[in-house]
This record gives C-alpha cells, structure tokens and sequence, in this order.
C-alpha cells in the first residue's frame, strides 16, 4: 500500500468515480498491490519478510503486511 | 452525401487528434464527441480512441466505460453502428461488454512501441473490407496492457465464428492468446484492437499508410448501407 | 498548533532557528535578518531556504550565466522571443510560430526513486512549458548511468526508462530521441535530464508576471501534500513540539509521485484558458512549490501580492504555513486572472474536473504578504526572495592532476593490424553499452502519438511537423560526452554543441536556438568551477561562431559520490527549423543499391 | 486477483526472479490489486459487493473478496 503521505493517483480516480456511478459514502480509497506466494514449510516468517521488504514492496514510498495462511 | 465520424474524448484520451485525422484522410467529417455527453451528434459511426482514459489507475477502460457518453454507444451499437475502440478504446469496449475478453499487462511487463505486422484474419466486418483475407499490414503497436485474454471457451468461440479480425505476425509482441491483436461483434460492427491504424495513415508520419484501409472500408459500409 | 507569525517573530529575536538545517549559510541567514529587520518567521526562512539554495538561486552559476546574454549578437537576438529568465526560451520560427524548449535535470530525484523520480522530472518540465502559453509538442531525455553490469544500474535504469515513458506516454508526448551513456562516474549519481519543446502563436506568449492591482491569484491543479518537504520538516518540530506527527514528519522522504493524469487534464486546461484569453500571468510550481511561484510572480510584477493561505487545497491534515509553502507536491500551476474574467476561469476548470481555488490577489505596494487565518506569516519584499538571493564567486583553480590526465593520450594503446583484429575490435565495440542498440529503452517510449512525428529513433534529430497545411516542423538533437569534456572542459563543450548542431543539420533543418542543462560535481569544489567556467566559455564562443543564442537551461551542481564528482556533462539541445517536413533526410544508408557514399570534412 | 485460469505475467515475473535473488521454495506467486475503502455506516455490504462486481473488478478475469474491518 502507498504509505499515507504519498500520493495515491490510482485511489484518487477510484474515489472520485465512485460518486459519479452513484456509489455515496465512500470518504476514501487507496489502491495498493497483493501477491499470494505459495511457499514450501521451510520458507520461514523472517524470509518473507525479508522477500517482502527487500522485493515486492518499494519501502520509499510503500507499506506492507506480509500474512501467512495455512493451505 | 458526408459520413460522420464521432471520436470520443474522455479526460486522458491521446490519439483523438489521430483518429480524426485518419477519418478526414478517408475523406468523412469526424464530429468531437465529449464524455460527459450522451449526445451523439448524429454521427454515422464513433472511434473510440487511444490513450489513457482517467490515468487507467484502476484498470485500462474501467472507468471510461461508465461515462455517459458510453451508454449512448452502448445503445447504438445495440442497432448496428459501426463502432471502432483502438487501444485504450479496445479496452473500453471490452469493459463495456461490447466485446469479449479482456486486455492485461504486456508478457514482458514494459510498454512496447513498435512497428508491428498484422495478419488480416477477416475482411467482412464494418472495418476492414478494403483489406484482401489474408493481406499482411504494418501499423505502430504502443501499450503496456495489450495482452488479450478471455477463458478458452470464448476464445474457441472467437476463433471458430472468425471474428478474430486481425493477428500479429512473427514474435508475439504482449502474450495475446493466440496472437490476437483485435476481434469483432458477432454482427462485425464493432471492432477493437490494439494497434494503431490512425498512426498509419500517411508514410511521412508512420511506418506506412496500411491503416487508412480501415477507415476507407468504414466509408463503404456507411456510402453503400 | 502554534503558528509563528510576524507579531511573534518581532517580540522574539533571539529564538534559535534551524537554519543551518535548512541549508543556510550564517551570513545567508545574517542578510535575511537585515533585510527584514527582524528575524523571519518559520514560513519565511523556509521560503528563502528554498529560494536561496543552489537549485532555486543559481548562486554559484550566475556570475557565468550572465555572460550568456553579454555575448549575444543582434543576429543572435533577432530571433529570440524570451531568454534566459524565463521560464523556458521562446524563439520565433516563421509564420507567427514560436517554439519554446528547455531541458532540466532531475538527477538527485531519480537516484532515490528512479521511477517516480524521472516520472516528475519529466512532469515538471512539461509544465514549464505550458507556463509560456505553448502547447507541448514532444519530450526528450539524456540519460547517464553508472557501468552498464553494475547491480545499482540495475536499480537505476529501468526505474528510470519505466518512469519517463509511463510519465510521457500517459500525457500524449511523443519522445523524439536523447541518449543513454554508461559511465562507472554516474554510478551514485545517474544523471536525467529532460526535455519538451513546445508550440504557440507569436502573439500569446505568456509571461510569469503579476500585474495589475485587484488581479487574482488561482492555485490550480493537484492539492498540496506533504511531499518532498523533508528539509523544511525540522520546522515542524518546533511548531509541533511533543506531537507525534511532529516527530513522523522529520523522517519524510523527499519523494514525489507523479501523476500524469492530472498533468494531462492539467494541460487541456491551460490550453483551453490560453484560448480563452483570460490568463494574465502564470506560473509553473516547481521544486520550490508555492514559495517560487508567488515570489517570483510578485517579484516579475508591478505590484505586490496577498496569498491567503488557508485557502490552499490540502491532501494531509495538520499542515503548517511552512509545509505549505515549501510542498512540492506536482501538477500545479498558479496562475493571475482579472476580477471579471475569474468565473469564466473557473468554468474551464470544472469543465476538466480541475480543481482552482483563489488563494489571493494582486496589490498595490511592493510586499509579498502571505496570511494564515488572518496571522501574517509573511511579509518580505518578493525580489529578495526571488531575485536577489546570494551571488558567489567560487574560487576556481585547474586540477593539479589536468596535464597528467591529457598527457595520457591513446597513442600508446595496441591498435589492431591485421583484418581479423580490426573486426574484432569492431565487434566489440559495436556489442559495447555505449554503442549498442537503444532499443531496448526506445521502444518504452511513444513515438507516434499526436500524429506529427517525422522523424524519431533512430534518427540523428527527432523532428516534429508542426503545421499540416505548410508542413513547416522543427527538429531537436540533444548531445554531450563527458569524457571528451574532463579531458577539455572548453572543446568538449563545444563539440557536444557541435554534435547536436550536426545532428540536426543532417536532418535537413537549419539549427536556430540552443538549450543546455549543465550537470557538474560540487561549485564548491575549484577544479569543478574551473571544469564549469571553461565548458560555459566554450559554449559561449561556440555559440557566436556559429550565430545561435542559448536561449534557457538549467545547472546542476553536487553531482558527486563522496568527494568524486561526475565527469563534468553539458548537455547541449539544438533546436532546428525547417520549412518542409517532407524534404527531411532521414539516417542511414540509402535503401538503393549503387548510392555514392561521401565522407565530409578532415 | 487473476483467475487461476488466466495469464498472470506480473507474478510469474516475481516467480522467476525469486530464485535469482536467493529465495528459494517459492511454488507459486500470483500479483492482484488490494484496496481499502474508508466508508461511512451508511454503506452496506451489498453495496461493498456491488462497488467490486461492477466496479473494481473485472469479472471476466478475476476472481475478488471483499473484507468488511471496523475502524
Ligand atoms: N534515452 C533516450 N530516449 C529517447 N531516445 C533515445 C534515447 N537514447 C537514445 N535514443 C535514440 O536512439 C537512437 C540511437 O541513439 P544513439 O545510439 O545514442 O545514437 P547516436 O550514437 O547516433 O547518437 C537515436 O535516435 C536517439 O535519439
């Protein structure tokens, strides 16, 4: 997700759509990536942490949450 | 008697300009058409251009899809006017529903600019019965989400009613299932794909003026209806 | 929160100021005081921080820039519509076109970020652009990178490449050519430099001026949000002592997210104002947000100004007068409209889903004061801000290690004899990331859109046909090799402008104007200022020679990784005219069996 | 998210690249988009649905889930 001080472009144009196809009550919209990795047991937290931070997200400007499920 | 084109301009349409261009170069009088207004003018026929209808933040065409302009075309195409998307139009004609399948992110991730063949698959439609079945043409192909995408059984449909229009030649350019670079309705009014006829209408400006066959053969479907 | 207002600023002399922080000198900071009387608020020491640094002020090139317009000859001048000052140069071409063209680097930026970086870089000059009243017809960019299989290139470059083209193909320019040149110097501190050319009318030339008293101030475009303040954040922790938000701010980035949509738009709606007639004076917000375009639009005026500021759409709560001031928040211009011509103003504006706002006017006096909910947080004389910041002259000495560097001269490098030597050796210098095909950045970057593109990559100039009825166009060649230039800063300098100059010759049009955007290691460095003096020296002469004034750039300084700077880059853009497009002469070989080939000159 | 049955060139570039960065028992990625609605009471969860189905999806070639979190 786009940190929240950065501008978020994509939430913008979603959120000022929203009105216009009669969608009311929406006060905000950010717009953020998702991946779902299917990992061996032996991928452990501290790697996907890792995968997160140093790969799928750009810390300059994003934030991210990295959540295991259980298959 | 004078064919009106429409060319629709949706905050973040590019190739407007073009795509009247093109329709002046085949000799019809292209009518702006404005988002924001359901009106269409009278027009014969409407192009919905390329470019990058509000950013495409979201998904490429689906926010446009939902101007009031749309539901106008929607309607008129209902009843057989011909209705050309390039590009992002393309993409805003499937997001409309008027055509099938979907366009996603180029195989190779990067925006790809570049001349591209394309193999003429069908010369019935609306939009391309000046071109010989067969014919191989050249025209700039520019997007970064032109893969062309739809679940087997609507691409099996596709190809085994013909309304795959017009297929790249030689390397696939965008992972497009089976080469598809644009299809048509099953009435072959609407037609979109993602290269660019109106870029090459003239060989000072594009790499041939292959695509001006489209906008002719529009001409013939409007002059002879 | 507490604001720091000028009642306060004057019962609190000795309050500590973080100036040094800001990036000023104690005696920078010493002249404020006297030209004040007083010692600034918050919202003013970050407006002059800002406006005073290398980047805004010039303070270390302007001794030499001046020297551009002292060498100008009437034949020089005859053409030229603005010049260095404005926003970008305009010259005329025939006809009553004019073309305005300016090239500007976005370097520091595109390091931190590379996509977003080169994104607003290109965004940012875009808008300088329309700031004269044109409509923008295309873009170019020179880029420098560290070695071609470094991992940081890695990094670097395609973020850069993505970011340009996502930026430039999303607003409908074509990108009509530049270059990529790897060098191990550029490794920490690649360089992007952008150009746009644009088109008008003779007649509506639009300069940054505020004038007329009773005259509006219109903020409009994007809403201000906290980017890139990271400098000016140490303010906040003082305004927001003990807050929490206070404290987060410090650690702001100074990154900015472009957004090429509402640049667009942005750009429909200029254009459409322009048309209207109803746009007195405009401004582009660049790096120096606010703070740069209501001190320098009151400072090229008749008048003062008065800027309300609490009523600047904001994207983040809590924003202090400084924040404000110093956001540099992208895709907004500020523009000067008559009373009566406001609504209609407005109206366009709706008609794009632009949002406008009148956050001031024009008034009688010569004070540029800015009010927050009634509190003067400002009252400066706008010249001091704008215009008169510090001018230094920098000691310059040629590096000691110079005649060793020269001396080292490829004679006594192997050279290859036999046939089968030379062919290698062609080989491998053909497969060299210097020489290899571009294609790979080339073909991110839309060429074709609008329909005037005449000539693009691979061609030595990209031309652009701007008249479909006299099919009159222009072309632009933008070069530079650093090498060349570290070895002689003068001749290197000129043969960049030289190369360029060629390079738009061969198209078939005649070269009439020259931009530069001059990239060099730190001022404060002797042996930079001498590599800086000679290469501007030899642009000079070079210009002269050949009869074309420079008519805008843009210097940047402290490009350098530690103590090791860049290899010294100007990079010189030539703007060429020709009265026919369709006689122009495209690169390479003739697809004809039998074509003479010539070689001209030694 | 992508169908399963649909081309996904995003994640099958994370998927490539993982092993080249060292990460290893990665089976699978697949990239979708993520956003986050501020709404008022007011909005119901069949409208939730309705702004997905209509709106931020795209049925044809994703699948979605909608995830209702008090503030
Ligand atoms: N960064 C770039 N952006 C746009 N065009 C570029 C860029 N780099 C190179 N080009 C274009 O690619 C072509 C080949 O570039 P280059 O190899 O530098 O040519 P040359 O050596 O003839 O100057 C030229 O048309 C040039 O304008």
């Amino acid at each position: 997700m786009p940190k929240p001080e950065i501008l978020d472009p994509q939430g913008q144009a979603v959120a000022n759509a929203l009105p216009r196809l009669g969608f009311e009550g929406i006060t905000s919209v950010r717009q953020g990536k998702h991946f779902e990795l299917e990992v061996d047991d032996s991928v452990d937290d501290a790697t996907l942490e890792k995968i997160a931070e140093t790969f799928l997200a750009n810390p300059v400007i994003e934030d991210w949450v990295v959540r295991r499920v259980e298959a | 008697m004078s064919v009106r084109v429409g060319v629709i301009t949706f905050p973040g349409t590019l190739d407007d300009v073009d795509a009247a261009r093109a329709a002046r170069y085949a000799e019809a009088e292209a009518v702006p058409l404005w988002h924001g207004d359901p009106d269409l003018k009278g027009v014969d026929a409407v192009i919905v251009p390329g470019g990058f209808s509000y950013g495409d933040y979201l998904r490429c065409g689906a926010i446009a899809r939902f101007a009031p302009v749309m539901d106008s075309v929607i309607e008129a195409a209902g009843k057989g006017m011909p209705v050309l998307g390039i590009c992002n139009g393309f993409q805003i004609l499937c997001e409309a529903g008027l055509l099938p399948g979907a366009l996603i992110r180029n195989s190779g991730l990067h925006f790809v600019c570049k001349d591209q063949w394309l193999k003429v698959e069908n010369n019935t439609t609306a939009w391309s019965s000046r071109y010989e079945l067969g014919a191989e043409i050249l025209v700039p192909l520019k997007s970064g989400e032109g893969g062309y995408q739809a679940t087997q059984s609507t691409v099996d449909e596709l190809e085994g009613e013909g309304r795959v229009v017009f297929r790249y030649v030689g390397d696939n350019p965008n992972g497009s299932r089976d080469g598809i670079a644009g299809v048509t309705s099953a009435n072959g009014r609407v037609v979109g794909l993602m290269p660019h006829p109106e870029h090459a209408i003239d060989a000072l400006t594009g790499p041939t003026d292959d695509g001006l066959g489209m906008f002719l053969s529009l001409m013939d479907e409007v002059v002879n209806a | 929160m507490t604001i720091d207002t000028v009642k306060h600023a004057e019962t609190t002399p000795d309050q500590e100021q973080p100036f040094r922080e800001l990036g000023l000198k104690d005696d920078e900071y010493a002249r404020i005081r006297e030209i004040l009387g007083r010692r600034p608020t918050d919202a003013e020491l970050a407006m002059y921080s800002i406006m005073w640094s290398e980047h805004c002020s010039y303070k270390s090139s302007k001794v030499f820039l001046r020297k551009f317009d002292e060498s100008l000859t009437d034949e020089m001048r005859s053409k030229m519509l603005a010049g260095i000052g404005e926003n970008a140069g305009v010259v005329d071409i025939g006809d009553g076109w004019a073309i305005t063209f300016k090239v500007e680097s976005h370097n520091h930026p595109s390091y931190v970020e590379p996509y977003q970086g080169a994104a607003t870089g290109v965004g940012g000059i875009v808008r300088d652009i329309i700031a004269m009243g044109a409509r923008p017809l295309a873009v170019m960019d020179s880029l420098r990178f560290g070695k071609a299989d470094a991992p940081d290139t890695r990094r670097v470059l395609p973020g850069v490449v993505a970011g340009v083209g996502g930026y430039g193909n999303c607003l409908g320019l074509p990108n009509i050519g530049g270059e990529v040149v790897f060098d191990e110097s550029y490794a920490g501190n690649p360089l992007v430099n952008a150009l746009c050319v644009g088109v008008l009318r003779t007649e509506d030339l639009h300069l940054a001026h505020a004038s007329g008293a009773g005259n509006k101030i219109i903020l409009f475009g994007a809403r201000t949000g906290l980017d890139g303040i990271g400098g000016v954040s140490v303010l906040a922790s003082d305004t927001f002592a003990g807050d929490d938000g206070g404290g987060k701010r410090k650690k702001l980035p100074a990154v900015q997210v472009g957004d090429p949509f509402t640049e667009k738009v942005l750009i429909e709606c200029c254009l459409e104002l322009f048309q209207e007639g109803i746009v007195v004076g405009i401004q582009d917000l660049g790096g120096a947000g606010l703070s740069c375009a209501t001190s320098e639009l009151a400072s090229a005026g008749d008048g003062g100004m008065h800027v309300y500021l609490e009523r600047v759409p904001l994207r983040a709560t809590g924003m202090t007068p400084a924040e404000i001031l110093s956001s540099e928040s992208q895709e907004r211009m500020c523009a000067v409209v008559a009373p009566e011509n406001v609504d209609a103003f407005m109206a366009v504006c709706g008609k794009w889903d632009v949002i406008a706002s009148e956050i001031g006017e024009v008034t009688e006096g010569e004070r540029l004061v800015i009010t927050w909910n009634d509190e003067v947080v400002v009252d400066v004389p706008p010249r001091t801000v704008a215009h008169e910041g510090p001018v230094y002259n920098r000691p310059i000495e040629r590096p000691a290690d110079q005649d060793a560097l020269v001396a080292n001269g490829p004679e006594s490098l192997a050279r290859p004899t036999e046939p089968a030597d030379v062919l290698k050796t062609v080989l491998t210098m053909a497969a060299s990331p210097n020489l290899s095909s571009r294609r790979w950045v080339t073909q991110q970057y839309d060429r074709y859109v609008r329909g005037g593109t005449v000539l693009a990559q691979p061609s030595d100039a990209g031309m652009i046909r701007i008249d479909e009825e006299t099919n009159r166009g222009i072309a632009l060649a933008t070069d530079c090799n650093g090498r060349f230039t570290k070895l002689d800063p003068y001749a290197g300098a000129q043969l960049a402008l030289a190369e360029a100059y060629r390079n738009v010759s061969v198209s078939g049009a005649t070269p009439i104007a020259v931009s530069d955007c001059l990239n060099f290691g730190s001022p404060e460095d002797p042996a930079v200022m001498w590599q800086f003096e000679r290469a501007i020296q030899g642009i000079i002469d070079g210009c002269r020679e050949l009869g074309i004034p420079v008519t805008g750039g843009n210097v940047s300084f402290y490009n350098q990784t530690g103590s090791t700077a860049i290899l010294p880059t100007p990079v010189i853009g030539v703007l060429g005219v020709i009265d026919d497009v369709r006689r122009r002469i495209p690169t390479g070989i003739g697809a004809e069996a039998g074509e003479t080939l010539l070689l001209l000159g030694d």
